[in-house]
C-alpha cells in the first residue's frame, strides 16, 4: 500500500543578506498509515523546517523551492493556496512546541477549539462549541463545559498543551505533525502529554510525525525514527533497530554523549567534539565531517547519499538507511581524532 | 475591576491636584509673580496695585493663598477675568462647544490612520507600504501651525480663499469651515494611529497563534478578523486615551490661525493679555482632559483585552 | 517546620577517586558526624569538611497591593524552610521543576536574593546577614555558572575584560597579570588563549558557556553554584560541558552546587541528590541511593517520567503519570504540600507535615511512608 | 572512551566566524555606525545636516563677509530707490529678498537656523541627561526611588505641556538657554519610559548577576554594564527629542511666546510673515522650507540610528 505522506527531495531554503541556508536540503521520507515517525535533531537541523513545509506554513524569507510532498498521492507542493487550506487541520494537524504562545490571548478557548469544526464539518457555532466539550473531555481537561469559556491564561502550559492536542485531533486529521510537543514543559507534565498522545493515536489510528531534539522522547513512542543533521536526513531505521544498532556516526556520538538516568556512572561521558556547522558555510562534502571520528577520505569533498545497510533487529520489517560513506558500528576504535577546523 | 476602577479614579484626582499644585508653585515663584501682568501694566499706579493684590489675595501669605486658591478650584472658581468683568471659568464654558467640535471632528478624521495602518502592514515592504512610511516620516516632521500655514498659501494664491472663523449661513459652509481646521489638526493623531496600528499588527503577524491560526485551515479572511485585526487593534483603544492631550495643545495653534472660536483660542488671547485666571482655568480643564483621557485608556484596554487581570 | 531528627549515625565515606582517575581527593567524615545529623543539627557547622550549610532557609517574596500605599498582602513562598549541607569537594545536585525553588535557594545562597529566613553558613562563618567589605570578601572564594551562555555574557565587553572582572573587582594583581591569568584560564577551559580580544557573539553558545566558567574560576573560588549549565545547550555540546565541570573540579578541587531539572545529567555529575518540590526538600540522599531507592513518592514520580533512550528500557518501565499540575507556591497546600498530587496519599498526609528524617543510611526523606517506598512495599504502579 | 584521557577537550575555533561576516567581529557601536552609514538615505541626510548647521553657525560670518548685510540691518537703499519692502528674492541683492523691514531674508533665514538648532541641541541635552539619569535610578535601584520618578513622569505626561510652556513664558522673556532648559524640563519623561524599561530588563540579565555575585559594587555594575548598553537608546532618544524640540520651540515662537523679535529663529519669522502670504509669499518660504528640511534630516538621521541600534524597534 502506498505510504500516507511521502515527501520526496524536498528542499526549503532561507535567504538573508550573508548568504542562503539550505534549511531543509534534499530530504525524502514517508510516513505509513498508523505509524508513529519520530524526527530527532539539534536546533538548526531542519527538523521543524521541514515540518513547516509538508503544511506548507514556512515564512518568508524562507521558501520552498523543491521537491514533492505527496499526501495521498497528491502534491501539496502544487495545489492552490484554497486547496491547501483545506488540507491544514482538516487531513493534516499540527502541534506547536509552545503551548503558552500558540493560542490566541483573546479568544476562548471554546471558540478557537470549533474554528477548525466549523471550517471544516461544516457545523453551526454552537455545534461546534458542543464537539469542543467532548473534545476536552477527550484530553482531560476536568469540568470541560466551564473550562471552553476560559482565556488560555486561565490554562496551565500542561492544559494549554492538551487544548492544542484536542484542537488537532477536532477534524479527525490522518496526520498529525508535532514540532517538539514537550519541550516547553516539565517532566512530570512532558509524561501526561507523552502519554495521552500515544492513548489517543491508539484510539484514533492516525499517524504521527513527532519532532523532538530529546531522543529519550521518541523512544518509547515512534515506530521509526530519522536523525536529521545539518538539513540532511542523515540515519533512519525503525526504533529498536537505531537505539541498539546505530550506525551513523553522529547517531552512536549522540547515544554515548548523553547520560542514562537508568545506569550508575560509567566514567566520563563521551562527547561529540566541536560545534554543529555554520548553515550559511558547510563543508562540501558531509556536513558531519568536521566532528566525525570515522570519517572517510570521501567525506571531505563527496556529500553521502543515504543507503540501505542490512538492520540487526528484525530484518524482515524495517528497512535501515545512513548517509555516511563509512562502514562503522558502535564501539568501534575512532579511526581520527575530530578534525580541528581554526 | 471595581477595585482597578477606584483606585485609577482615585490616582487621577492625586495627579490633577499635583499638577495644579505644581502650577500654583510655577506661578508664584516665578520672577514676578501672577502679579507680573500688573507690576508691568504702566498705567496702574503703585496704589491700584496694591488694591488689586488685596481684592485677588496675593497679599497674604503663601500656603493661605494655596488653601484658598485650592477651595476655589475644587469648586471651578478662578475668579474674574483680568480683562473682562465675567468669571473666567464662564468665559472658557462658552467656548468648549468650539473646541469639542474641532477636536471630534479631526479625532474621527485621525481614524482613518487605523485602516491605512493596516494596509501598511498587510502589504509590507511594498509599493503602499513604502508610500505609507514616506507620507509619516514626512509629516512627522510638519507641525500643525507649519502645514495649515502652507494649505493657506495654497488656498489664499489658487482660490483666494481660506476658512476664518466659524462661518455663517447654513451646513455647508459652516462644514468647510470646520473641516479644513479639522483635517489639519489631525495630521498628528493621523500618523500616530498609522505608525502605531502598522507595528502592532507586524508584531502580531509573527506571533506563533497566527501560524496556529493558519495550520487549522482558516480561510483567510477569518485568520485575519479574528487573529490579527481582533489582536493587534486591542492596544489601540489606550491610543485613543493618549492622543487626546496632543490633540488639546494642537487646538491652541490651529484655531488661532484660523480664528476659530474655541479654547484654544481664548488661551492665545488670555496669553498675550496676561489674563492668569483665565489661562489657569483653560490649564486646569485640559489638565483635567489629559487625565481622563488616561483613564479611559486604561479603562477601555481593561475592557477589550481579557488577559488584564485587576486584583 | 520539619521536625528533625538527629539521632541515626553512620559512617560516610565520599571518595571521588573512584570517579576521577588522576584525582586524590579524599574526603573523610569523623566518626561521630555523620552527613544526616551534620545535614539537620547545628554540630555540622563546625564540621571542617562542610563548606556550606543551610539551615531552615526561607525565600519569600512579597506580593504587595493596595489602592494608593501598597502594603503586603501575601508572599510566593519560593524557598520555604530546607536545610542541608555541601561537603568539601562534592557535588551536591538539587533537582526539581520549573517553580520549585532550586533556582532561588542558589540565588540566595549567593547574596542575589536576601533571605527572609534562616541561616547560611559558609566555612563554618554565619554569612546570612553579612554586608559590605565583608560580602565582598566571600563572594571572592563563591561563584556562580548561569543556564543561558547567551545573557551572561555582557555583549559589549570583550571576553578578556569579561573573564578578568573578578580579579579586577578584587584588585588581584595588575593588569598584564591578570591578562596572563585570562590566557591560561582560556586554555583551561579548552579555548584557543588568543579569543580574549573577541566579543561573546563572535562565540557559539557551547563555547560561551566555557567563557562563563572561566569567568567564574578567575579569582579562585572554592564553591560555585551551577545554575542549570547545560540545559540551554544543544544535545551534543551537554556532554563536553559536563566533562570540563568534572575535569576542574577534580584539578582545582572546587565543590559544586548544580542544579538542574535534567535528572539523567544530575545523576552523572552529583554525589548526592537534593530533590525539591514546592519549595521544600523532600529527599536527600546518595545518588546511586536515590536513583534506585528512592523514598519520596515525587522523586519516584519524576525518575519515572524521565524518558529513556532505550525502546526496550522504555516498554519494560511503567510510567507513573502525576495528575494535575504543581499548586500555587502563593498558597501551597497544608500538611504534606505533595498531598494533592500523590496516588499514596493518606488521611495522615492531609493533616500532619512530614518530618524531613533520615530512613537509615544517611537517607533523607520528608514522607510518612518513606520507609516503605524505598522498600517497595508501598507500590506506585 | 579513553581517547580523551584526563586531557581537558579541546574545541575546534568556531566555524561560525567566517571571512564572509567578518562584519560580526566588530564591537557594538563599530558595528551600529557601520549599519547606519550603509543607508544611503542616512548618508545624505546627515551630510545636508551638517551643510545646514554649518552655514547656520557661521551665518554671522557670512552675513559680514559675503552678503554684507547684518541680520538686523535694514536696507535703507531700498527706500532711497523707491522699493517698498517686503522686495522679492534678488531685488537690490537680496538673494532670497527682504522682509517686511527691509531686512535680508538669506541672513535672518541663517541666523535664525542658528537659533532653532541651539534650542533643538540644548533643549536635547538637558532632556536626555535628565530623563537617563531618572531612568537609569528608577530602573535600577526600583522600590520607593522609583514610585517617585514614575509620579513625576506621570505629572508630566499629564500637563498639557503647550500651555505650561505659554504660560511660564510670560513671566519671563524667553532666551535660547531659558527656553531649552524649559523645553528639556517638560519633555523627558518619554526618554525615561524607555531607559527605566531597558534598564530593569537589564538589571535582570545574568551577567548583571554575574557581577554581582563577583562582589561588584553598585557603581560598577551601572557604568559598566548598564550604562554602555543604553547609550545607544540614549542616542536615539536624544535624535527624536531635537526633533521634539525643533518642534516645540517653533511652534511657540510662532505664537509668538518663544524666541521674540529681533532675534529671528524660523518659528517667528513664519509668524510675521503670515500678514504677508498673498503680497509676499517669499517670506513664508524660505523659513519653512529651511525648517522643513532641517527637521527631516535630523528625523531621518534619527530613524537611521534607530535603525542601525535597535533592529526590533525598526517597525515601531
Amino acid at each position: 500500500m502506498a505510504p500516507l505522506l511521502e515527501v520526496k527531495n524536498l528542499q526549503t531554503q532561507f535567504k538573508s543578506k550573508d548568504g542562503v541556508v539550505k534549511a531543509v536540503d534534499d530530504v525524502s521520507f514517508h510516513i505509513d498509515r498508523g505509524e508513529t515517525l519520530g524526527v530527532v535533531g539539534e536546533s538548526g537541523s531542519g527538523k521543524s523546517v521541514t515540518a513547516m513545509s509538508i503544511l506548507r506554513l514556512v515564512q518568508h524569507p524562507g521558501k520552498i523551492v523543491g521537491g514533492q510532498v505527496l499526501f495521498e498521492g497528491r502534491d501539496l507542493l502544487k495545489l492552490n493556496e484554497n486547496e491547501m487550506r483545506k488540507v491544514r487541520g482538516k487531513e493534516i494537524a499540527m502541534i506547536f512546541q509552545d503551548p503558552m504562545t500558540s493560542l490566541n490571548p483573546v479568544l476562548t478557548v471554546g471558540r478557537q477549539l470549533s474554528e477548525p469544526l466549523v471550517t471544516h464539518m461544516g457545523l453551526t457555532r454552537d455545534q461546534a462549541l458542543k464537539e469542543s466539550v467532548d473534545l476536552l473531555k477527550m484530553v482531560g481537561i476536568p469540568n470541560a463545559a466551564e473550562r471552553i469559556k476560559n482565556y488560555p491564561h486561565h490554562f496551565s502550559g500542561g492544559m494549554r498543551q492538551r487544548v492544542m492536542i484536542a484542537m488537532a485531533l477536532a477534524c479527525r486529521p490522518k496526520l498529525v505533525i508535532a514540532d517538539e510537543p514537550t519541550t516547553a514543559l516539565d517532566v512530570t507534565i512532558q509524561a501526561q502529554i507523552l502519554e495521552l498522545l500515544e492513548k489517543l493515536q491508539a484510539e484514533t489510528g492516525t499517524s504521527v510525525m513527532i519532532i523532538t531534539h530529546a531522543l529519550g522522547v521518541v523512544a518509547g513512542m515512534a515506530d521509526r525514527i530519522n536523525v536529521m543533521y545539518a538539513g540532511h536526513i542523515v540515519e533512519t531505521a525503525s526504533s529498536d533497530e537505531l537505539f541498539e544498532n546505530p550506525r551513523h556516526p553522529y547517531t552512536m556520538g549522540l547515544l554515548k554523549s548523553i547520560p542514562r538516568l537508568d545506569e550508575a556512572r560509567k566514567g566520563r561521558l563521551v562527547p561529540i567534539q566541536g560545534s554543529p556547522p555554520d548553515l550559511l558555510d558547510l563543508p562540501k562534502g558531509c556536513p558531519f565531517v568536521s566532528r566525525c571520528e570515522y570519517a572517510h577520505p570521501e567525506s571531505e569533498t563527496i556529500l553521502p547519499q543515504l543507503r540501505q545497510v542490512p538492520s540487526v533487529s528484525d530484518g524482515n520489517r524495517s528497512e535501515h538507511w545512513i548517509a555516511c560513506h563509512s562502514e562503522v558500528k558502535m564501539g568501534d576504535p575512532p579511526k581520527r581524532a575530530a578534525q580541528e577546523v581554526a | 475591576m471595581r477595585r482597578f476602577i477606584i483606585r485609577r479614579l482615585l490616582q487621577s484626582l492625586l495627579l490633577v491636584w499635583a499638577i495644579m499644585s505644581l502650577t500654583f508653585l510655577l506661578v508664584n515663584i516665578a520672577p514676578g509673580g501672577p502679579e507680573v501682568v500688573l507690576t508691568q501694566n504702566p498705567k496702574l499706579t503703585r496704589e491700584q496695585v496694591e488694591a488689586i493684590r488685596v481684592s485677588y489675595g496675593l497679599d497674604k501669605p503663601l500656603y493661605e493663598q494655596y488653601v484658598t486658591w485650592m477651595s476655589r478650584i475644587a469648586v471651578f472658581d478662578f475668579g474674574r477675568s483680568y480683562t473682562n468683568p465675567r468669571p473666567a471659568s464662564q468665559l472658557v464654558v462658552e467656548r468648549i462647544s468650539a473646541t469639542a467640535q474641532l477636536g471630534l471632528a479631526s479625532y474621527l478624521i485621525g481614524m482613518l490612520g487605523i485602516p491605512l495602518g493596516i494596509y501598511a502592514a498587510r502589504r509590507r515592504g511594498k509599493l503602499g507600504d513604502n508610500v505609507v512610511r514616506v507620507i509619516t516620516v514626512i509629516g512627522s516632521c510638519m507641525p500643525v501651525w507649519w502645514i495649515s500655514l502652507m494649505v493657506i498659501i495654497i488656498l489664499a494664491n489658487t482660490v483666494k480663499w481660506f476658512p476664518q472663523g466659524e462661518g455663517t449661513g447654513g451646513i455647508g459652509p459652516w462644514f468647510l469651515h470646520l473641516m479644513i481646521p479639522a483635517a489639519l489638526l489631525s495630521t498628528g493623531v493621523l500618523i500616530s494611529f498609522t505608525r502605531f496600528v502598522r507595528a502592532e499588527t507586524l508584531e502580531v503577524l509573527s506571533q506563533d497563534y497566527v501560524r496556529t491560526a493558519v495550520a487549522k485551515g482558516l480561510p483567510g479572511k477569518e485568520v485575519n478578523r479574528w487573529h490579527v485585526f481582533r489582536n493587534s487593534l486591542i492596544p489601540v483603544v489606550t491610543l485613543l486615551g493618549y492622543l487626546l492631550p496632543a490633540l488639546v495643545s494642537g487646538a491652541i495653534i490651529t484655531e488661532q490661525i484660523f480664528q476659530w472660536p474655541g479654547m484654544g483660542r481664548l488661551f492665545f488671547q488670555a496669553a498675550s493679555s496676561r489674563d492668569m485666571p483665565v489661562l489657569l482655568c483653560i490649564l486646569y480643564i485640559g489638565t483635567i482632559l489629559t487625565v481622563i483621557g488616561t483613564l479611559l485608556a486604561d479603562i477601555g484596554y481593561g475592557l477589550v483585552d481579557p488577559r488584564v487581570r485587576y486584583d | 517546620m520539619s521536625e528533625q531528627n538527629l539521632n541515626s549515625k553512620s559512617e560516610t565515606n565520599v571518595d571521588k577517586a573512584s570517579d576521577n582517575s588522576g584525582s586524590t581527593l579524599q574526603v573523610n567524615h569523623r566518626d561521630d558526624q555523620t552527613a544526616e545529623s551534620l545535614a539537620l543539627g547545628e554540630a555540622a557547622l563546625t564540621d571542617p569538611n562542610v563548606l556550606m550549610s543551610v539551615r531552615n532557609l526561607e525565600m519569600h517574596f512579597p506580593i504587595n497591593q493596595g489602592i494608593i500605599f501598597q502594603k503586603q498582602v501575601g508572599a510566593v513562598r519560593a524557598v520555604d524552610g530546607i536545610s542541608f549541607d555541601v561537603r568539601k569537594g562534592e557535588t551536591l545536585g538539587l533537582v526539581g521543576e520549573s517553580g520549585c525553588g532550586k533556582s532561588t535557594t542558589g540565588r540566595t545562597i549567593l547574596h542575589l536574593n536576601k533571605a527572609t529566613g534562616g541561616k547560611i553558613y559558609f566555612n563554618g562563618q554565619d554569612i546570612t546577614n553579612i554586608k559590605g567589605q565583608e560580602l565582598k570578601s566571600v563572594r571572592r572564594n563563591m561563584t556562580m555558572i548561569f543556564q543561558d551562555p547567551y545573557a551572561s555574557l555582557n555583549p559589549r565587553l570583550t571576553v578578556q575584560n569579561i573573564i578578568a572582572e573578578p580579579m579586577t573587582i578584587h584588585k588581584i594583581g595588575t593588569a598584564k597579570e591578570r591578562q596572563e591569568r585570562v590566557q591560561e584560564l582560556l586554555e583551561l577551559v579548552g579555548l584557543s588563549r588568543y579569543y580574549g580580544s573577541r566579543y561573546p557573539h563572535e562565540f557559539s553558545g557551547g563555547q560561551r558557556q566555557r567563557v562563563g566558567i572561566a569567568r567564574a574560576l578567575a579569582a579562585s573560588p572554592s564553591f560555585i553554584v551551577a545554575d542549570e549549565p547545560v540545559s540551554a545547550l544543544d544535545v551534543s555540546i551537554q556532554a563536553q560541558v559536563v566533562n570540563l565541570m568534572e575535569d576542574l573540579q577534580s584539578q582545582l578541587n572546587l565543590t559544586y552546587l548544580f542544579v538542574a531539572h535534567d535528572l539523567s545529567v544530575v545523576r552523572h555529575i552529583s554525589d548526592r541528590v537534593a530533590v525539591m518540590y514546592l519549595g521544600k526538600i523532600v529527599e536527600l540522599a546518595d545518588r546511586d541511593e536515590i536513583y534506585t531507592k528512592p523514598a519520596h513518592p515525587y522523586t519516584v514520580a519524576l525518575l519515572s517520567a524521565v524518558p529513556i533512550p532505550d525502546p526496550k528500557a522504555e516498554k519494560r518501565r511503567k510510567r507513573i503519570i502525576l495528575t494535575g499540575d504543581v499548586p500555587s507556591p502563593i498558597n501551597p497546600p497544608p500538611a504534606c504540600r505533595f498531598h494533592t498530587r500523590c496516588p499514596l496519599a493518606q488521611q495522615i498526609c492531609r493533616e500532619q507535615e512530614p518530618a524531613f528524617r533520615d530512613i537509615g543510611g544517611g537517607h533523607l526523606a520528608a514522607c510518612h511512608f518513606a520507609e516503605d517506598v524505598a522498600s517497595g512495599k508501598l507500590s506506585m504502579v | 572512551m579513553s581517547q580523551t584521557g584526563t586531557q581537558l577537550p579541546t574545541t575546534p575555533g568556531n566555524s561560525s566566524i567566517t571571512s564572509r561576516r567578518k562584519s560580526q567581529a566588530r564591537g557594538f557601536f563599530a558595528s551600529g555606525f557601520a549599519r547606519f552609514f550603509s543607508s544611503k538615505l542616512n548618508v545624505v541626510a546627515l551630510i545636508i545636516f551638517v551643510i545646514i548647521s554649518f552655514i547656520c553657525y557661521s551665518s554671522g560670518w557670512i552675513g559680514d563677509n559675503i552678503l554684507h548685510q547684518n541680520r538686523d540691518e535694514i536696507d535703507f537703499n531700498l527706500l532711497s530707490e523707491g522699493l517698498q519692502p517686503p522686495v522679492g528674492p534678488g531685488v537690490g541683492g537680496h538673494v532670497l529678498g527682504t522682509d517686511e523691514l527691509g531686512r535680508d531674508l538669506l541672513v535672518r533665514v541663517l541666523a535664525g537656523g542658528q537659533v532653532s538648532l541651539s534650542v533643538g541641541f540644548l533643549a536635547a541635552l538637558f532632556s536626555v541627561v535628565l530623563g537617563t539619569t531618572l531612568g537609569l535610578v528608577a530602573g535600577y535601584f526600583g522600590g520607593k526611588i522609583d514610585d517617585a520618578v514614575n509620579a513625576l513622569v506621570q505629572i508630566i505626561f499629564n500637563v498639557p505641556s503647550l500651555f505650561l510652556l505659554i504660560i511660564l513664558s510670560l513671566f519671563f522673556k524667553p532666551d535660547i538657554l531659558s527656553l531649552s532648559i524649559i523645553i528639556g524640563a517638560l519633555s523627558w519623561p518619554g526618554g525615561t519610559r524607555q531607559i527605566r524599561g531597558q534598564v530593569l530588563s537589564l538589571r535582570n540579565r545574568e551577567y548583571v548577576d554575574a557581577t554581582r555575585v563577583m562582589g561588584a559594587s553598585n557603581f560598577r555594575i551601572l557604568f559598566v554594564h548598564i550604562l554602555p548598553n543604553v547609550i545607544s537608546t540614549m542616542l536615539v532618544v536624544a535624535g527624536f527629542d531635537v526633533v521634539g524640540a525643533m518642534l516645540t520651540e517653533s511652534g511657540l515662537s510662532f505664537l509668538g511666546f518663544g524666541i521674540s523679535v529681533p532675534i529671528p529663529s524660523w518659528g517667528n519669522m513664519l509668524s510675521d510673515s503670515q500678514l504677508y502670504i498673498t503680497g509676499a509669499p517669499w517670506m513664508v518660504y524660505a523659513p519653512a522650507m529651511a525648517f522643513f528640511v532641517t527637521v527631516l534630516c535630523v528625523y531621518l538621521i534619527a530613524d537611521g540610528l534607530r535603525d542601525a541600534f535597535d533592529p526590533r524597534l525598526r517597525d515601531r
